[in-house]
């Protein structure tokens, strides 16, 4: 056991602190789930990019730096604690690029990647649909052969697609085989969003921005060479990608180690005589939380690096991380009182995180689907 | 012993009820959020005129001359659809304390905080202090409006020219304070019943997997959680009410009790019916997060339920004889 | 709304706390749940009985005083705060009884009821089989016509009767039409267990008392006038009971506000350098839940005494109490940090009643179960 | 960066577990707790023959020459089958500070608690106090038995004569305090590990309402929050002993850190455990008693999470730069 970085892993992470200090942008940008504030997210995605810090465990011929995992996590633990803003990019990043190196062709990895990373296009999920949340099987948005046009004309509605309103493009899971059900008969497809036949109605959260859209679909065309992986074969070929959205990539530790230092900063700065005695144990046990997680994926990583693969532990991880996030910021809006409803001045982030959280037990899997697939997938209790 | 609300209590509820089911529906809540005031003026004139603001007014000074308790399930009522306005403020402080007559509303101040709510529209400004109440027309204060989570609840941060002798003393203090706090709790528990009740109706009619999502254990006992939570906060703020009408020595206590216990039931139906509805609740289109706000900034104001434990558990564990029942 | 007890109920309150004051045993007597225990505790319930407090709620003609449900309450407050014995003859009392009130012949009523309040007999409630837990209606004993004989023969097994090893009575569901399933078919019965055809075995429970037993069934004899209700209708008389059961008649708020009582004064006993503050914040909730009980009761009691009758919510308050008995007993514990697992020595109490209180969320319907009958019947939920 | 265990290490714990599998099964748990000692002698034997006791001692001295972190697993499996002897005392202390000889044992006694384990079949009692370390032989020792919830755990007051001067410096008091806190942090994993264990074979077997109860939701949902804990105390564990075996400087916020996530983890998979069983866990005839006793016991020994946790809070939030990671 060595729980040491070596000195390349430090300095790499000596070299993105002081980077990270020179560039992170002060004061804040603006929401990123905002018309406004995704343009100004797109051009620090730019200054990432320039920078190969935009996806430092890519290849770098596709923009990356070929950096390992752990330097991957370094490099997630010095973004969240410099408070750098939110990644704009990241369902793309984090949800569809593991994706498209395991299935994607050279031409699509060519293509898709290098414009991903660097913010030129930008990705939305087209999974949910407004019958098919929970039960993304029972979806029903259509893609019929049109062979003269050597592609796929699409039909039918996607919803609940993050920053849909402002991206590029959507990936998302469609019906090729209408006969086929549940699991059958579907196609992940790659669709250019700038085409007609597409509507994108955006819809607003709990925090007001227009963070989520609908994207109607009235004979949009999506080419062959937008198919990713086999025709039919969607469904194994998404299940890559909800992996690694329920597993670590999509929110590593250093979020919630930033979340929970800036929770004890909060805690230290606020009148002791106000500071209930009861809240330092919460958030005493919030920070322990935050730290078990770390510590639980420097495992995981190390189990990775050995050459395993990730199993239904994942949706432990997902479980503990997204209510691990509500606790941090519901302990904070405590220790604020009365003034933790106001959504202005300093401690508004708190207010904005806390909504923002709360969809963590929600997306990816509800949080009782994930114990459905603990209990059953890693513990070995029966469906039925 | 009889802990249950007379008929005319009863009817005085369901009349304020069907007057806010139609001034206060949520059209007109999501027009209050929209609009300058944040208030719903047309159900504020229902009020009024009904005489619910005037209801703990001396009947000598043409009020009904009612207590808490009359007007307890009449509060939970504004809290069951989310009234968008000073209703305990005015009711249970500026009317009965003569300093505004109805339909006119007062801004009451807590200790703990600078923030009024609704102070630009009202007439007059109270606040309590350790050494005693003052009462400031609207015109004499500053007020700096802050933003809240719930668009309908206007904050304003208050300024008044330098400190001048209370206007009345600690007693008031006292009874203004309590009298919140309790106003408080019954709207919380207003709000978790339309929250438990909302969320029912979307689990039976929402279809996943081919079955409602109510017919899912997990999502059964979500909100049996919360319905039991909130079938055990609401006795103790009835009881609390009577405890402030007969004026018992111990009122103070049961009034943070029943703050606590509100407080935590409102969260815990706030929780459950937000995951039990999923994204669809996690949007403004839906009409969940109108009444989870409130409860949010509700459960906060007037001592939070760890703020009222905190102070139960002093007096509890005071070296004086416990008070066990 | 008044919230006073009249005159005439604080007398009889101050009666009550006067007479127990002068015939609790002290020092407690040893655990009711032992072979040694159970006859100093019938001793005890002889007391009471001669008091007329065994069944203070009861007619005159079998023992009580015609008690209105306010006086058993008060009964019930005052009991508890004395540090009076548990009731070994509680599931005879407060689970057979009001079934004997309601469908009993007068004989019956004659016969049972008042030497069950004196303790002449003791009933032991015989509704769990090795296969029926919470599935009750899957039971499988079996009740065979003896015309000759004018009774029913009995084969089967009967688990988890409380004080089984102890009791001369055992009520019960037995299947007395073997073609029928499920809740059809079964007859309520009422078992002499001091008779051939009868094995008890003990078994002892997590705290080493032999709380529990093991009744096997072999030819053992049922008289006809020993049948409660019709033949084939047990499972509606036995509803009855387990309404309350499930009520306020087992587990009266009188217990819990004893318990939050003594929680606090063991907290104010504890050098308050060793309570954690964040102990004071569970302790008062706590109390607070103990007294939300009361008042979720009084509000109950009011419904009834006008003429309401008892619905589901039995099912919150079975909830509400178990799981806050257990965190009462928890608290304690969490007090005496790592003296807690003794269990001599003045505190043994808590380790003791902790243990009991464990059984709590798991008897009379799993917690569980009754949070599915608060969805479904309370709240509405579909069933499947 | 590398956080797994050595083969070596894993062949340890592997065969450690092979020698408890037969000298420390339920049959000899339920012997141990009906013997005169409360002891498994074969396991203790077994342990001693193998090195395990003298893993700790510098080779020099003919021992091992290992690590805090080289017998944690070791330890997690004296947990997994609720091995009752004083091996965290006799491994973390007795020998490595040269108290006592394998296969003699030794009785560590807290600050907090005037009570030993398995002390009168000790060679010698060491306490830990402000001032420092003190060493008796047993014989100089009057002791005082006190019964456990737990029926292996043999529990003593134990009384000395007149104070002496300390035999060991504050040095080796935070480092036995710290290495007893490790050592039950471990065994409270492996006795959560078996109780998740032996109810989800439960689960599966057992059938009501025509299926197995480990398909009905609820039943998931209390095993897989029992399973997370634990996923997530684990690590910390293994961590924490890893900053002993460095002498971090932080290594005793990693230990407390550790025993305050083993002892909730343990709380809930007993919790959801008995739940789970049902009655039949509520019997001493089953086994789950044995490990429900023993997590009781243990997540209580040694600084319960709570008292844990409000140390990591003083940190924390003292004055001096946060401990962010």
């Amino acid at each position: 056991m060595d729980l040491s970085f070596s000195p390349a892993e430090e300095t790499f992470r000596a070299e993105v602190r002081e980077w990270l200090a020179a560039h992170v942008p002060n004061p804040a940008l603006p929401s990123g789930d905002t018309r406004e504030g995704f343009g100004l997210h797109l051009e620090w995605e730019r200054t990432l990019f320039d920078a190969r810090y935009a996806v430092v465990s890519w290849p770098e011929r596709h923009g990356g730096r070929d950096a390992s995992l752990w330097e991957w996590l370094i490099f997630e633990e010095e973004y969240w604690l410099a408070g750098a803003p939110q990644r704009v990019t990241q369902n793309g990043i984090f949800l569809l690029a593991p994706t498209i190196f395991e299935f994607g062709t050279p031409a699509q990895q060519d293509h898709i990647l290098a414009k991903m990373a660097s913010g030129e296009e930008t990705w939305c999920q087209g999974w949910s649909e407004p019958n098919a949340g929970s039960d993304l099987a029972s979806l029903t948005s259509r893609a019929v052969r049109d062979d003269a046009a050597g592609g796929w004309r699409l039909r039918g509605q996607k919803t609940w697609t993050t920053r849909g309103a402002f991206c590029t493009h959507l990936f998302g899971l469609f019906r090729t085989d209408a006969e086929a059900e549940r699991h059958r008969g579907l196609t992940y497809l790659l669709v250019a969003l700038d085409q007609p036949g597409i509507t994108v109605r955006p819809v607003e959260r709990l925090d007001g921005d227009e963070g989520f859209a609908e994207v109607f679909f009235d004979d949009a065309f999506v080419p062959d060479d937008m198919v990713l992986g086999d025709v039919g074969a969607g469904w194994s070929v998404a299940m890559a990608t909800t992996g690694s959205e329920r597993g670590l990539t999509l929110r590593s530790p250093g979020r919630f180690l930033a979340t929970a230092r800036k929770l004890v900063e909060l805690a230290r700065n606020t009148p002791s005589e106000s500071v209930d005695p009861a809240l330092r144990d919460r958030i005493a046990r919030a920070w322990i939380d935050a730290e078990a997680y770390r510590w639980q994926t420097f495992w995981t990583v190390t189990q990775l690096a050995a050459g395993r693969r990730a199993g239904p532990e994942a949706s432990m991880v997902k479980v503990f991380w997204s209510e691990l996030d509500v606790q941090l910021h519901e302990l904070a809006l405590q220790l604020l009182g009365p003034n933790a409803e106001l959504v202005d001045g300093e401690h508004a982030q708190w207010m904005k995180g806390y909504e923002f959280s709360l969809a963590g037990p929600i997306y990816a899997g509800t949080n009782e689907i994930q114990r459905n697939v603990i209990a059953e997938r890693v513990l070995g209790l029966p469906r039925k | 012993m009889r802990f249950a609300f007379t008929d005319d209590q009863l009817a005085f509820r369901d009349a304020v009820r069907d007057a806010l089911a139609t001034s206060c529906d949520r059209a007109a809540l999501r027009a209050a959020a929209e609009s300058a005031t944040g208030r719903t003026a047309k159900a504020w004139t229902a009020l009024a005129d009904m005489g619910v603001l005037d209801a703990l007014r001396a009947e000598s000074e043409g009020g009904l001359g009612l207590t808490e308790v009359d007007v307890i399930a009449v509060l939970e009522e504004t809290g069951r659809c989310a009234l968008a306005e000073p209703v305990v403020d005015t009711l249970f402080v500026g009317v009965p304390l003569g300093v505004v007559d109805a339909p006119g509303s007062v801004s009451v101040v807590a200790p703990e905080s600078p923030l009024g709510v609704w102070t630009d529209t009202a007439e007059a400004v109270v606040t309590l202090a350790a050494d005693g109440m003052r009462v400031y027309p609207r015109a004499e204060v500053a007020l700096h409006a802050r933003p809240s989570v719930d668009p309908a609840r206007r904050l304003f941060e208050i300024a008044m020219e330098a400190q001048r002798p209370p206007d009345r003393g600690l007693g008031d203090v006292v009874l203004a304070f309590r009298r919140m706090v309790l106003g408080t709790a019954a709207q919380l528990c207003g709000l978790a019943d339309t929250m438990v009740t909302m969320t029912v109706e979307y689990a039976v009619d929402r279809r996943q997997f081919g079955v409602p999502i109510g017919s899912f254990q997990a999502v059964k006992h979500h909100l049996a959680n919360a319905r039991t939570a909130l079938e055990f906060a609401r006795p103790l703020v009835y009881r609390a009410a009577a405890s402030m009408a007969i004026r018992d020595r111990e009122a103070g206590l049961h009034v943070g009790m029943a703050k606590a216990a509100a407080s935590d039931a409102a969260s815990v139906a706030a929780k459950a019916a937000l995951q039990c509805h999923g994204a669809i609740g996690y949007t403004t289109e839906h009409d969940l997060h109108l009444f989870m706000k409130r409860a949010w900034a509700l459960s906060a104001a007037w001592g939070d339920a760890r703020w009222h434990r905190a102070r139960i558990a002093d007096t509890l564990m005071a070296p004086t004889e416990s008070r066990g029942s």
